[in-house]
């Protein structure tokens, strides 16, 4: 899923301070799970303004809403009938739904209240690490299921470095060396073969580096 | 059945004595439908345990665990507390018991009492306070502590002047200065005795001067000193200054072990543990480095996880010191000087600022009295006669025993033997369960979800403890202002019986759904107002307090007028959460009459035996070939008694009987449902067919092992053999074959092997015991044998010491070892020789000898299956851990799973019955109940808001929530334990906690800040 | 035991620490409240395991919150201590009233803001909701 | 090994049998042209070529070609160090071919320090290639006269191809197949990390010699002299990969503090004295951290002075 973490709070109070009628809306996808976005957060970051704005003395209305998923429009579609009694919007969707949101209703701001960080999953309650970066080619036949791209902090195709010890990062002890562990899978796994044949250099074109991608499986299209 | 006199036998029991033993049996009792009557010379339940400030080795606080279960038996509907009373006679025979009772007069009419308490703030006498062992003074007219059950007031006569104060200013008019004994007599078809024991008074000897140092105090009164209810409200002090002291001594042994003449000859199996943590508990009390030691003989850490604790206390600092003390004399003002001899017979002597005495346990003389009006045996230690493989039954038959009377023991022992005598008469009275139990007839109930709010509001006066300070007509008046209030009253007493009845009409007739009553607080009272409401046919759950008393009245005495307002204050909080309440449904689930033991050693088979004479079937999963178990290796135990025989009636009578499926060679392969209702699949014989069963509860007593030491040539040398082994040698050459001990010239017998050390930290209990039974019986065969035991510490506790005194009057000799300098075994061709340091007189000595016995550990046995299937936990070393060490000592936490015997830690086979007894009553009470209500203050989950995120599943104590089949969380409200961690981590908000859902929290603080913005 | 303790603290009761919400927190300061404290079960002594240590952490992260939007993060808090300590409970209440005291009434109180806020669903309006 | 073309004199005195010896000089962090040019006069002599660090540990230094071109002009042979770290696969062969312009002939292909050590923490990355593919390009622009997209040089840059191996990494026992890894991509010789735990140090090179590497690399053992005891904690304890044995610690701190920095130059030489008996081990690089002076000491008295000369 997408993983993303809550903004701090001084920050969104700065993006919104001119307003007066604020819609806290945010998604019930990845950042529910990811526990930055859901409704609970709503409530949160929304208490949190109404707060702030009293203590300014401000007579401002702070609403609350969370959408199934800010990243279709029938949903974004949802704040329509609502949308004109608010001078701006705190999405706690990912940079997906706040775009969504962005374009769909052109006139309105539309701050972000989360930062988007990474694909990744639950590794315990309030722990999430990344595991992909979408590079739009796939290589983990390759590399024993485990990502050289998101998970080498240098990236390498051929690691890994000289810097690692212990199976761990020379960038920090907190992270696990990502070579180091395509290699005791691969060794897992008896294909240690493969580690002596060098990887040639990749080709970046379906990833970032490609500019916005889309995807079209034509099957799907109506 | 009915017994010898042809009658039907009486589904009441008595029991006698109501500290946590007797609780435990009433409890047990009453849930498995017998009515009880709970008797107590006191004027109140909990015996010495709420004296306690913390207990070991779990350090929680004693007052926190126990106070629960003193509001369990003070509301159970059919446990019959009997305060100051006492059993005067016993006639007929079990099954059928006439007992003559007296009770000795309160001056408080305990029915109309409202435990108010203006009588004891005017009372004008001030005598000893019992409770805090006399370091403190109380009033004439007392309540024990401020839990105490029944919640009641007493006169104390012996010191009231009869002033009459108390009479006046009591509005419920409960005082009655003429209040007399009454006799009266009950019929019972059994009784249970626990009225525990006394503490050794230290008085009787000069050594510890007990009576002339105020610094030198028995533990009891330390007890009161560290709690935070006690005299010095938990600040460590000394008595004669009242200062914190900086040295602290603790002495071992005073009243036990015969130190002096006159004391008591047995161990009282406790103090070693007491003191350990009292040790610890005041370093942690202390502002400075506190020196602590504890000056003892054998340091017994004997229980589960014991040892543990001692070394943890020695890595806080905690000094032993193994030695003896000749004397306590006075060192300047008040400090103490100990002398004493330490291991190598040096004079030492130390200075400390506090000197506590370990005083062990004795039987009381009114204890003893009441044995002898009973007429059941006690054995020369004035402890009541049992047989071991029958531990919780006196002489006499009907009469059971548990807790201190039967001999010295701890906290979860006593609670485990209260079980195992509840289970004893659960299965004599089966015939007459639920004949003579009170039950609620309730009227249906109204459905008030689609009515707006009517709400009544009841303010109390509490005589004058609120209305004193509180200006209630103006909070009535105040009420009636507020939104969906259609009634508002005030009475003198909202919890008097009048008023109760009353309130019931006005509720009636007003259409009122939603009752408000300002008054106390709801941990006392809230179960009677919801009764109020049942009465009338309303759900309970419609019902909210506001406590204008303890958190208004009595603790802002001072401001009339701010109390005043406070309280309408949280009147108008608690009628604005009143509005949203709603109803619960409560459903009920049938319970599966029968449960599965798995284990068919000595306490598996005993516990599926109590489970069937209860009425309830069982089945019994071997995973041998033959029921048995380890007792199968063991001929006698140390007092004697012939185990096989036992062993095979057991099996016998198990096999016999009806209610029982015994399926040996048998495993569990899947497990599944929740308490009341499990699914388990048993791979039964060599075949691979899997037989399933419906069971209500689950016993797990699945047993241990021997350790198969590596080390002393155990394994190389046919002379080095386990206890066990020897056992079997012993055994054989009964049949006349092999080694013959008889022949041997010396034995050398090595404690500790595998236990005690780092691989094993634990204390494997029964090995000290095991060493000096087989001693002695080697003695027996050859009188001229030496024999050695090489030990660490002999852990002989309880009554067990009179073997080891035993042994050492028979020549037996006991040489001490210290881990580091282990005992060293070398083969000598055919024969061994062993050196060993001797610590008196300090030098290495080797000996020569026939056999090298070695006392190995009882180890876990496997059961990393079952535990996974169960989901019940273990600890580092394989045993499970049950649910509190304390006082669930046979409960898993999980519920409907019960454990016993070795599998819990390694006990002798009288205890793995005790325990076996425990838990099979632990299940019978459950099943018992035959339906279980479930549901109403727990969480639920809004399925069309659900993100299956999993946060509820991560984040539940209690691993409920799971994610089901339509992919949403679901959370079953049999299992839920409604804390509502899983509510506020909710990201999605799809889950709350009903009763305590979102909007009727917050809706409470936006009523108390109404204006405040 | 009667120990008197200042009469502006006021209890809402809940199962267990565990069952607080950073939401429930944060709106007692919307209201209006000036300070609030959050009493558990001693460490290692929660009745249901582990509320209190859940409760601690979010009292930590509205604090974090409170210093950030200008009503200062000490006036919250979290205590703990054990039913049969009757003393302390008194002890936190003057202590924590006096802490805010010192630290005066609510920003909100003397502001005049008045800001607002309904929890919609994306199948109702605002009027509904309100 | 010596089947192909001899680009550089490194490779030659290689190639003749000879242990080759090199050494490296950081670039100064300004425009100042005076740095570069002052150490490669203190051990030009004394070495067969110089390295130029690529912005060490990721902090921001004059760039590597462009001192590279100064040394090649004081008539030294350079060695251009190049990371993958802040230039992709466009950039870097444009500075290749721009060093083959100049006629610089020996490279060494590392992946770089990551920029959370250097000045620069906030900066990105690019890691468009690792060192083996670096290793690979050199190769194909030199041996199939193509880029990488397979564009045709006329000319094409003449490197003997160097890279960099650590055989003390974790985990240890995948340290020769990465040096059979970067062989097969086209490395011809490798300089070696910092070297103070000598029976490590040998168990990889019998690895090595097992499967036959030495006979395809030159394995140039890295050194680096110890300047105090406080230096070599520093490298156990802070520098990723490093092993410094507690034996070598406590010499040091067996010698009074001004006399370790001499001890350290002993042990150094002590050290390539040993390293040369050992099978595999065909030329040292001598990298004295900021004690470049020191040099032409190590080189003299670890006997590997005068310097052989070829044409």
């Amino acid at each position: 899923m997408i993983i993303a973490e809550p903004k701090p709070i001084d920050e969104i109070i700065d993006s919104l301070k001119d307003f007066n009628r604020i819609l806290v809306a945010g998604c019930d996808g990845c950042v529910t799970v990811c526990e930055a976005g859901g409704m609970k957060e709503v409530e949160v970051v929304a208490s949190a303004l109404r707060i702030y704005f009293k203590q300014a003395g401000r007579a401002v209305t702070v609403d609350e809403i969370s959408l199934t998923r800010q990243c279709d429009r029938p949903y974004t579609a949802q704040l329509a009938d609502k949308i004109d009694q608010y001078d701006a919007v705190l999405s706690l969707a990912c940079g997906v739904g706040v775009q969504f949101l962005a374009e769909d209703y052109k006139n309105k701001p539309i701050f972000p209240g989360v930062n988007t960080c990474f694909m990744g999953g639950t590794e315990e309650k309030g722990l999430w690490t990344e595991r992909c970066q979408g590079c739009g080619k796939c290589i983990l036949a390759n590399t024993g299921g485990i990502c050289p791209i998101a998970r080498c902090s240098k990236r390498m195709l051929n690691g890994p470095c000289g810097g690692s010890s212990d199976g761990r990062c020379e960038v920090n002890k907190d992270i696990a060396c990502g070579w180091h562990l395509i290699y005791e899978r691969l060794k897992e796994l008896g294909q240690l073969d493969r580690f002596e044949t060098p990887t040639d250099p990749k080709d970046w074109n379906t990833s970032r580096d490609g500019g916005p991608r889309k995807v079209i499986k034509e099957v799907s299209r109506l | 059945m009915a017994n010898s006199s042809g009658k039907k036998k009486k589904g009441a029991v008595l029991v006698v004595g109501a500290g946590v033993a007797g609780m435990q049996a009433s409890l047990d009792l009453a849930s498995s439908g017998y009515l009880v009557h709970l008797v107590d010379k006191s004027p109140t339940i909990g015996g010495i345990m709420s004296q306690l400030d913390k207990t070991f080795p779990t350090n929680d606080c004693a007052m926190c665990i126990i106070s629960p279960k003193l509001v369990e038996v003070g509301r159970h509907l059919n446990i019959n507390i009997l305060p100051n009373t006492e059993v005067e006679g016993l006639e007929g025979e079990a099954g059928n018991f006439q007992v003559a009772l007296k009770s000795h007069p309160r001056y408080i009419d305990l029915k109309a009492c409202t435990a108010c308490g203006q009588c004891r703030q005017v009372c004008p006498v001030t005598a000893v306070n019992e409770f805090n062992q006399a370091l403190d003074l109380r009033e004439a007219t007392y309540m024990r502590y401020p839990q105490a059950i029944p919640r009641g007031f007493t006169i104390d006569r012996n010191v009231c002047i009869g002033c009459g104060l108390c009479e006046k200013v009591c509005l419920a008019e409960a005082v009655h200065y003429d209040d007399t004994a009454k006799e009266f007599s009950l019929d019972v078809g059994a009784v249970i005795l626990a009225p525990g024991n006394e503490i050794f008074d230290p008085s009787k000897f000069d050594t510890y001067n007990y009576l002339n140092l105020p610094n030198v105090v028995t533990s009891l009164e330390f007890e009161r000193i560290l709690s935070a209810s006690g005299p010095y409200r938990g600040h460590l002090m000394r008595p004669y200054d009242r200062e914190e002291p900086a040295k602290i001594a603790w002495l071992q042994c005073v009243g036990s072990r015969n130190i002096n003449a006159c004391d008591n000859s047995y161990c009282s199996a406790v103090c070693c543990m007491y003191a350990i943590k009292e040790a610890v508990i005041a370093k942690e009390h202390a502002h400075g480095n506190l020196d602590t030691a504890i000056f003892y003989m054998d340091m017994r850490t004997y229980g589960k996880e014991f040892e543990q604790y001692y070394n943890r206390a020695k890595e806080h600092g905690v000094r032993f010191i193994r030695s003896r003390i000749h004397s306590i004399e006075p060192e300047g003002e008040c400090d103490l000087r100990l002398t004493y001899a330490d291991e190598q017979g040096q004079q030492k002597s130390e200075v400390f600022d506090m000197v506590v005495l370990s005083v062990g346990f004795e039987v009381g003389k009114e204890t003893v009295e009441l044995g002898k009006r009973l007429n059941i045996d006690l054995n020369r230690h004035k402890f009541a006669v049992t047989d071991g493989f029958k531990p919780v039954e006196t002489s006499r038959p009907g009469v059971y025993v548990c807790g201190t009377l039967q001999g010295p023991k701890d906290i979860p022992q006593s609670v485990m033997e209260a079980s195992g005598a509840a289970a004893g008469t659960s299965a004599l009275l089966s015939e007459s369960r639920w004949t003579e139990t009170r039950s609620l007839q309730l009227p249906p109930q109204r459905d008030v979800s689609k009515e707006p709010p009517r709400i009544g509001v009841f303010v109390c006066n509490c005589g004058i403890n609120i209305g004193g300070i509180v200006d209630v007509p103006a909070v009535r008046e105040y009420a009636r202002t507020l939104p969906y209030v259609v009634h508002v009253e005030d009475n003198l007493f909202t919890c008097s019986q009048d008023t109760q009845v009353r309130m019931g009409q006005v509720i009636k007739e007003k259409g009122i759904n939603r009752m408000v009553v300002a008054a106390c607080t709801p941990l006392t009272h809230e179960p009677l107002f919801r009764e109020t409401l049942l009465d009338i046919g309303l759900n309970k759950y419609l019902f909210e307090m506001a406590n204008i008393r303890n958190q208004d009245s009595w603790v802002h005495m001072k401001d009339r007028q701010k109390a005043t307002d406070k309280a309408k204050d949280l009147v108008r909080m608690s009628v604005a959460r009143a509005a949203l309440l709603q109803q619960l449904e409560e459903q009920k689930i049938q319970i599966q009459q029968s449960g599965l033991v798995i284990g068919g050693g000595i306490a598996g088979m005993n516990a599926a035996l109590n489970l069937a004479q209860q009425g309830f079937s069982a089945i019994l999963v071997e995973k041998g070939t033959e029921l048995g178990g380890l007792a199968r290796c063991v001929t006698h135990t140390i007092d004697g008694m012939e185990v096989q025989p036992y062993v095979d009636s057991l099996i016998a009578e198990v096999k016999a009987h009806p209610g029982i499926k015994v399926l040996t060679e048998s495993e569990v392969t899947s497990f599944k449902g929740y308490k009341g209702n499990f699914t388990t699949k048993v791979r039964v014989g060599s075949s691979l067919e899997e037989e399933t069963f419906e069971h209500g509860v689950v016993i797990v007593a699945t047993g241990a092992k021997e350790y198969r030491p590596k080390e002393f040539l155990y394994g190389e040398h046919d002379g080095v053999m386990t206890q066990m082994d020897l056992d079997e040698v012993l055994r054989q050459r009964g049949a006349g074959n092999g080694n013959d001990p008889a022949k041997w010239n010396r034995a050398i017998m090595i404690q500790c092997v595998g236990s005690r050390n780092e691989e094993n930290p634990n204390c494997s209990r029964i090995c000290c015991q095991s060493a000096v039974k087989h001693a002695l019986e080697l003695k027996k065969l050859n009188p001229a044998m030496d024999i050695v035991i090489l030990y660490r510490d002999m852990r002989m506790y309880g009554l067990l010491e009179d073997y080891y005194t035993e042994a050492r009057r028979q020549g037996i000799i006991f040489s001490r070892f210290d881990l580091d300098d282990l005992p060293k075994v070398e083969s000598n061709g055919a024969g061994l020789k062993v050196t060993f340091h001797d610590h008196v007189l300090q030098r290495h000595i080797q000996m020569p000898a026939d056999a090298v016995v070695l006392s190995a550990a009882t180890l876990a046995a496997n059961t990393d299956q079952l535990a996974t299937q169960l989901k019940v936990p273990r600890n580092a070393y394989g045993f499970f851990i049950e649910a509190h060490a304390k006082l669930r000592p046979v409960d898993f936490s999980s519920e409907g799973i019960y454990l016993c015997g070795t599998a819990h830690s390694p006990k002798l086979i009288s205890e793995s019955i005790t325990q076996s007894l425990a838990a099979a009553s632990r299940a019978g009470s459950f099943l018992a109940g035959k339906t279980l209500s479930v549901g109403g203050a727990v969480a639920h989950v809004d399925k069309s808001h659900c993100a299956a995120c999993l946060v509820c599943v991560m984040s539940c104590p209690y691993g409920v929530p799971k994610i089901n089949d339509e992919n949403v969380s679901e959370i079953n409200p049999a299992l839920c334990q409604g804390c509502g961690v899983c509510v506020s981590e909710c990201p999605a908000k799809a889950i709350q906690l009903s009763h305590f859902e979102d909007d009727q929290i917050t809706v409470e603080v936006h009523a108390l800040l109404e204006g405040a913005v | 035991m009667r120990l008197s303790y200042p009469t502006n603290v006021k209890i809402v009761k809940l199962p267990c620490s565990g069952r607080v919400d950073v939401v429930h927190l944060l709106k007692a300061f919307e209201d209006g409240a000036d300070g609030v404290y959050v009493a558990g079960c001693l460490e290692g002594d929660c009745h249901y395991q582990v509320g209190n240590l859940r409760a601690k952490k979010r009292v930590a992260y509205v604090k974090d919150i409170l210093d950030k939007i200008g009503i200062g993060g000490e006036r919250v808090a979290m205590y703990n201590l054990s039913a049969g300590q009757g003393p302390r409970f008194a002890e936190i209440a003057r202590e924590m009233s006096e802490k805010i005291k010192q630290l005066g009434p609510t920003p909100l109180r003397k502001s005049g803001g008045s800001a607002k806020g309904v929890k919609l669903t994306p199948g109702t309006t605002k009027e509904e909701a309100a | 090994m010596s089947t192909t073309p001899l680009y550089s004199k490194l490779q030659k005195i290689l190639a003749a049998g000879h242990f080759g010896v090199t050494s490296e000089c950081g670039p100064p962090r300004s425009c100042d042209p005076k740095g570069v040019e002052e150490k490669a006069r203190m051990i030009g002599d004394y070495v067969d070529a110089i390295n130029v660090t690529d912005n060490q540990t990721a902090v921001v230094r004059q760039c590597s070609l462009a001192s590279c071109i100064r040394i090649k002009q004081m008539g030294y042979d350079p060695v251009l160090q190049m990371v993958t770290r802040d230039r992709n696969r466009i950039a870097l062969q444009s500075d290749l071919l721009g060093a083959g312009s100049f006629g610089i002939n020996n490279i060494l292909c590392l992946t770089g320090d990551h920029q959370s050590f250097g000045d620069h923490p906030n900066a990105a990355n690019v890691f468009d290639l690792d060192s083996t593919q670096l290793v690979q390009t050199v190769k194909k622009m030199r041996d199939e006269g193509k880029l990488l997209s397979g564009f045709e040089l006329k000319e094409c840059p003449q490197m003997f191809i160097g890279a960099a191996e650590n055989p003390f990494a974790d985990p240890f026992e995948i340290r020769v197949s990465r040096l059979a890894k970067k062989v097969a991509a086209g490395a011809q010789f490798i300089q070696t990390q910092c070297i103070y735990n000598i029976p490590k140090f040998k168990q990889w090179m019998q690895g090595v010699v097992d499967r036959g590497l030495d006979e395809k690399v030159y394995i140039m053992a890295g050194m680096t002299p110890m300047k105090g005891v406080g230096m070599a904690k520093y490298m156990k304890n802070r520098v990723p990969g490093m092993d410094v044995p507690d034996d070598l610690i406590k010499r040091l701190s067996g010698v009074p503090k001004e006399k370790q920095a001499e001890e350290g130059i002993k042990i150094c030489i002590e050290q390539i004295q040993e390293l040369k008996e050992v099978k595999g081990v065909k030329g040292f690089h001598i990298m004295a951290i900021e004690w470049e002076e020191k040099v032409p000491e190590i080189v003299q008295q670890a006997g590997l002075y005068p310097r052989p000369k070829v044409d």
